[in-house]
């Protein structure tokens, strides 16, 4: 009978501290985001949608399609057409495709492009009508000149060298310049000056460039 | 119709009972067949591969570079095991040696993956306890701090892709560890928290007390693994009993727990698992060769990537003993590795010929076998509980089903 | 990591406490509106327009009969969009996060856009299912909680002259008998959904309610024994402590005793006990009101169980039954499951109030009662006498509409507390803990308040 | 690695006989007869006969210098000339481990048959879904097995996936499929 009675008063003091401790959490701050209005400050490396970045200081486009990136998608989601040039006797690029609604950011892309031309960009809201919108052509991947310069200094990548200048016109430049700016409105935010290491010693580095280059 | 209340002739049916694959606390998936005698549970069939995505042939038809990225999804409350299983496997068979601050960067993100799975656990066990609205916020309020550091370091919240054969991806980012630490500090708080509201309540106990009760001799014979295991009193923790990575150099203790193993001994065993793994991430911190990343440039006198190719750097301090790239070939052979995940041993049995893709991929899931036990644990429970027995052994159906 | 730096919220607890301000004044407004409309307006439109037609006379004073019913009317729709929107927020309180704030200023509309949206979803009629059945199974849900909450009005209005109609000598004993319906209504819900889950949770309902119904009656049995009445707004009014006790404030409540604590300080004030009469008195009031307690405790258990709240909402235990009864229900139908719910959330607690806490009355003599009230709607009156309508409502009637709903939201958010901390009983402990534990305890303490009152 | 010869991409044969380990040296003192096959990754791996798997597994489980407790995994495998049943068996309580192997060639396997393999499931619950699973995804018949039934892919499943002449069927949701949903 007193060990009911105890056991029912410890049930009680058990319930009431349980609720206690819940009620304090009615002063701490909450933990939501208001997401559109606030958006999440992403770190560098995060892998978001797929881009492809030109040279940030001369704006070309640095893709040398050299297929890497297309032979190494577990999912196949990329899609390179390239010819190559009668003059120079390099490869071209024609038209980039990357299904995004078969992508699963996984970012090996991105580790072995020879030239940092692929990257993943911090934009993670790509939600469409359709399943075709989610295939990003070559005009809605690449980023323009600021962007890509955005996005070179957050990931830290090294610079990448100009292209030696070629003498026949460029069939990739037009679309390199002309990247209409609302696409990418949260990315925009000042270029972060405070230094973010990445790979340190010997990362999965872009390995060695010129190795695919033909 | 005459029928005496009281006799035992008066006819009764069984009702058999789909349970799963939509209902909502079978943790996705599940389908359970179950053949109740009122409410009280008399035959279970579980039926699983509603979320098979053949993931070991996916292992056999993708090079290793690529699987790697796939294998994060077996299970991805804690992918970073299956990485590490699977990397381990690779390793043994071409007989590489991970650098020391690889290896403790895999320490200290797995065990933070370990937290991150068992607070995923502890909220969704509470739901499937019927506390549906309040206190399951609490651990994943923790959970999402975690993935925010993950995020920083590995790119993304749950799909790491960061363990890598030979080592892992990269460095954490300036003032990642401070903030770990600061996590560390005010963990064990919150888990004080979790225990005030949850661990003494009347009600818990009431539902969690000699419920779902595991035997030794039967956990052993069904191969059960992980915290189930160590609450039926068995020491079986990989990173004691069969010590790999850097865990001989720190110091932790294996939680079994004394007595039958009920759900309540499950539900301690993790809770105390929390704490100790926020205590391995303590001494990792301390112990990781070239400290903080901010030590590490400070050491090797670099101030950006472009000059990590010095050469005079000492070898502990590499993150990768094998270059990563499209091409990655494992020597031929045969291997078995296993690690010791959240919800217990993954192991990953790989058979390589040489080539840039496996011959023979085979997982081990510890959620496969542990559910294997929960028709044992089922017959003669009541329906509420089922919830809790299959709760409280934390499967994760895509682990289960791959 | 940031969040341990600032250790307040008042922010998001100032938003909640803004929110329920404005929904509350919503619904009294439009209750007040309704019922001035009703009763006093529309009869003196008629009375001024044929003033010494005796048909006119007949027809204003039916019209103000239905006062009741249409503050009744008004009053629960408006106010069960409060109490979820409430309910949530308070949640998000509990569990640092911040709820719906998007629907309106914010959402502070949430609920009604949630109303809109159930209003036009389809109602879907399960294959097999006795529609009929299943059509009539939220009525009979939810009318009970209406026609209960009736003799309600006249507690906390303080009995008022509009709504002494209502107030029935047997008052308490009507509003128990009309709580005991909905189960029925939950059981049909459940068995015409031709769907086991749902039919597991209508069962249980059934054998949760029977078991709960049990100590819940004894307690109020025990409650009106003590005070020797079974009107609601008699209970209500001794709760304000005769003249010489009023200035005692809350211990004049049910729930410390039902008096006897003023009684005893009362006489031991003016000197009447002497010797151990002292210690003894003070045993027995103690004992009492603690007896007292322990009846609320047992009252407020057994209606959590009678509205399948948290820990005992076993009939929809969402993680075992799905949803229980009202797995197959959308559209309008679970609106009104819905409704309901929170509406005898809300009656029962105004059951506690008026039965222990006090009805209307302030806890302290003095604070915010009928002199202030009546100093708040003195200049309305006025106003509203100048343009040759009749006054709003007096001071009176206003502290006790204020008080009894007050208290009433404080248990409602001791509710939601509650729902956010404890995990779900299951159904055989349920069971033995209402038949093993609550149903004996209720009986002994029927007989040791019978005892005990004698000492006093 | 003999065993694992890829088609097309094998590596040398070597003949030469393995002297029995400490399991192998156990088996034989209790009558069962094993073949030492090399070690996969510093662990002993013994081949047995499939007549003898029970008896020998039931030995190694039970016996108190072994106590090889602990059944990880069964894996079925499909080799270039045989299936191979393959369990990695540990110990709860101490650092033993050992893999067993159990072989059916493929030329011993009728036309239109699936190879058959003893099952441990009535002896060692824990080997039943894995065998259930190797049924499954391996087409290995684990002969005495209580309940053998597919257990990932759907009851009525054609073919076994992991078979290395399993041929993808060609539905609505599969990239070969010329009206494919993707």
């Amino acid at each position: 009978m007193f060990a009911l009675v105890g056991r029912s008063i410890e049930s009680l003091y058990q319930v009431a501290r349980g609720l206690k401790t819940v009620f304090k959490h009615t002063v701490r701050p909450p933990i939501t985001k208001n997401f559109p209005d606030d958006m999440p400050d992403l770190p560098g490396h995060f892998r978001g949608r797929l881009a492809l970045a030109v040279n940030p200081q001369t704006s070309e486009h640095l893709c040398i399609s050299c297929l890497q990136c297309e032979r190494v998608c577990p999912d196949k989601c990329i899609q390179i057409t390239s010819h190559k040039s009668p003059e120079t006797n390099k490869p071209e690029l024609i038209e980039f495709k990357i299904d995004h609604g078969l992508c699963m950011f996984c970012g090996l892309c991105t580790e072995v492009c020879p030239t940092s031309c692929i990257i993943n960009t911090n934009d993670f809201e790509m939600a469409d009508y359709t399943r075709e919108s989610l295939v990003y052509d070559l005009k809605r991947l690449t980023l323009s000149q600021d962007e890509s310069a955005h996005y070179f200094a957050k990931k830290e990548l090294p610079m990448p060298k100009p292209k030696p200048p070629k003498p026949a016109a460029k069939p990739a430049a037009p679309a390199a310049a002309a990247k209409p700016a609302e696409d990418k409105p949260e990315a925009k935010p000042e270029v972060k000056a405070e230094a973010k290491p990445q790979d340190l010693p010997a990362a999965p580095a872009p390995e060695s460039p010129k190795k695919e280059e033909q | 119709m005459s029928v005496e209340l009281s006799s035992p002739d008066l006819k009764t049916d069984e009702m058999i009972i789909n349970m799963g694959p939509q209902h909502p606390a079978t943790h996705g998936v599940l389908r359970l067949i179950l053949t109740l005698d009122g409410e009280i549970c008399k035959h279970v069939e579980p039926v699983l591969g509603h979320l098979h995505r053949a993931q070991e042939w996916q292992g056999q038809n993708r090079t290793w570079f690529q699987y790697q990225a796939l294998i994060d999804r077996v299970d991805y409350l804690s992918g970073m095991y299956t990485s590490w299983a699977m990397a381990r496997a690779a390793e043994q068979i071409d007989g590489l040696v991970v650098p020391k601050r690889a290896e403790y960067l895999r320490v200290i993100l797995s065990e933070m993956n370990r937290i991150t799975s068992h607070l995923l656990w502890l909220g969704t066990y509470l739901i499937d306890l019927g506390a549906m609205f309040g206190f399951p916020f609490y651990p994943f309020r923790e959970r999402e701090k975690l993935f925010d550091l993950f995020e920083e370091v590995a790119g993304q919240r749950m799909m790491f892709n960061y363990i890598r054969i030979g080592g892992v991806l990269r460095n954490p980012p300036f003032g990642w560890f401070d903030k770990l630490k600061r996590f560390t500090d005010e963990f064990p708080d919150r888990i004080d928290e979790y225990e005030a509201i949850v661990t003494e309540n009347p009600i818990f106990l009431k539902r969690t007390k000699g419920v779902g009760i595991l035997k030794k001799e039967t956990a052993m014979a069904y191969g059960v693994t992980g915290p189930c295991i160590r609450a039926s009193g068995i020491p079986l923790d990989l990173r004691k009993t069969k010590p790999y990575s850097v865990y001989p150099e720190l110091d932790f203790k294996v939680q079994t727990m004394d007595g039958d193993g009920d759900t309540w001994a499950r539900y301690m065993c993790r809770i105390r698992e929390m704490r100790e793994s926020n205590e391995i991430i303590r001494q990792a911190i301390e112990k990781i060769p070239g400290g903080t990343t901010e030590e590490l440039r400070k050491l090797l006198g670099t101030t950006g990537p472009e000059k990590d190719e010095s050469k005079d750097l000492d070898p502990s301090f590499l993150l990768m003993a094998k270059k990563q790239n499209a091409g990655l070939r494992v020597k031929a052979g045969e291997g078995f590795a296993a690690v010791e995940s959240p919800r217990g041993t993954i192991g990953c049995y790989v058979i390589s010929n040489g080539s840039d893709k496996a011959y023979r991929f085979k997982w081990r899931n510890p959620s496969f076998c542990n559910l294997s036990v929960l028709p044992e644990l089922l017959v003669g429970a009541p329906i509420a509980d089922i919830m809790a027995i299959f709760g409280s052994i934390d499967v994760i159906l895509p682990d289960v089903d791959r | 990591m940031t969040s341990s730096a600032v250790p307040y919220n008042l922010n998001e607890i100032g938003k909640f406490f803004l929110l329920s301000g404005v929904w509350l004044g919503i619904i009294f407004g439009a209750v007040w509106a309704a019922c001035w409309a009703v009763g006093m307006l529309v009869p003196q439109l008629i009375l001024n327009a044929y003033p010494n037609d005796p048909c006119a006379l007949n027809v204003a004073n039916a019209i103000r009969l239905l006062t009741p019913l249409v503050g009744v009317m008004v009053f629960i729709p408006i106010n069960a969009m409060y109490m979820v929107l409430a309910e949530r927020r308070g949640l998000a309180l509990f569990t640092v996060r911040k709820g719906p704030n998007r629907v309106g200023p914010d959402g502070f509309l949430q609920t009604a856009a949630d109303a809109v949206k159930l209003l036009f979803k389809e109602n879907i009629n399960p294959h097999g299912g006795d529609v009929l059945m299943f059509t009539l199974a939220p009525i009979i849900f939810f009318a009970p909680s209406v026609f209960g909450a009736i003799p309600l009005l006249a507690a906390v209005t303080s009995n008022h002259d509009l709504f002494k109609i209502v107030n029935l000598p047997t008052g308490i004993f009507y509003v128990l008998a009309m709580s005991s319906i909905p189960v029925v209504g939950i059981v049909m819900g459940g068995w015409a959904s031709n769907n086991k889950y749902s039919l597991v949770g209508g069962l249980r309902s059934a054998a949760q309610a029977i078991s709960y119904e049990i100590p819940l009656v004894l307690a109020i049995i025990t409650t009106c024994f003590l005070v020797g009445s079974l009107d609601v707004v008699n209970i209500a009014q001794m709760q304000k402590g005769t003249d010489n006790l009023a200035s005692f404030g809350f211990l004049n409540w049910n729930f410390f005793g039902a008096g006897a604590i003023p009684h005893y300080l009362d006489l031991l004030m003016q000197g009447k006990l002497e010797g151990a009469q002292v210690v003894t008195s003070a045993f027995w009031s103690l004992a009492l009101a603690f007896c007292c307690i322990l009846l609320c405790g047992i009252y407020l258990t057994g209606a959590c169980a009678e509205i399948n709240r948290i820990p005992f909402d076993l009939p929809e235990a969402e993680s075992e039954l799905v949803s229980g009864y009202n797995t197959e229900y959308s559209g309008i139908r679970f609106a009104i499951f819905f409704l309901a719910e929170f509406t005898n959330l809300f009656i029962v607690s105004t059951v506690a109030v008026v039965m222990w806490f006090g009805g209307g009355a302030t806890p302290f003599p003095g604070f915010l009662d009928a002199n202030t009230f009546a100093s708040i709607a003195t200049p309305f009156n006025q106003a509203l006498a100048q343009a040759g309508l009749p006054p709003l409502m007096d001071g009176q009637t206003m502290s006790g509409a204020f008080w009894a709903i007050f208290k009433t939201y404080a248990l409602v958010y001791f509710a939601i507390l509650v729902r956010g901390t404890l995990p779900r009983f299951r159904i055989d402990q349920l069971l033995d803990f209402g038949w093993k534990k609550l149903i004996p305890l209720s009986l002994i303490l029927l007989l040791a308040v019978t005892y005990i009152r004698e000492l006093v | 690695m003999t065993e694992t010869p890829a088609p097309g991409n094998k590596p040398a044969e070597e003949p030469k006989e393995l002297t029995a380990g400490p399991f192998g040296e156990f088996l034989r003192e209790h009558g069962i007869a094993s073949t030492r096959l090399p070690d996969s990754t510093g662990v002993e791996t013994v081949l047995v006969e499939g007549k003898d798997l029970e008896a020998a597994l039931k030995r190694l489980r039970n016996s108190q210098e072994t106590e090889l407790n602990y059944l990880v995994a069964v894996s079925g495998v499909e080799q270039a000339d045989s299936f191979e049943s393959v369990y990695h068996l540990w110990s709860y309580t101490n650092l033993k481990e050992l893999v067993v192997k159990v072989r059916v060639a493929k030329s011993a396997v009728p036309e239109g048959k699936l190879p058959v393999v003893p099952s441990l499931a009535n002896f060692w619950p824990a080997a039943n879904w894995h065998e259930r699973e190797s049924y499954d995804l391996m087409g290995i018949r684990y002969s005495g097995h209580p309940y053998l039934r597919r257990i990932l892919n759907p009851w009525d499943w054609e073919g076994h996936p992991l078979r290395r002449d399993y041929k993808q069927p060609v539905d609505s949701l599969n990239d070969k499929n010329p009206h494919s949903m993707r």
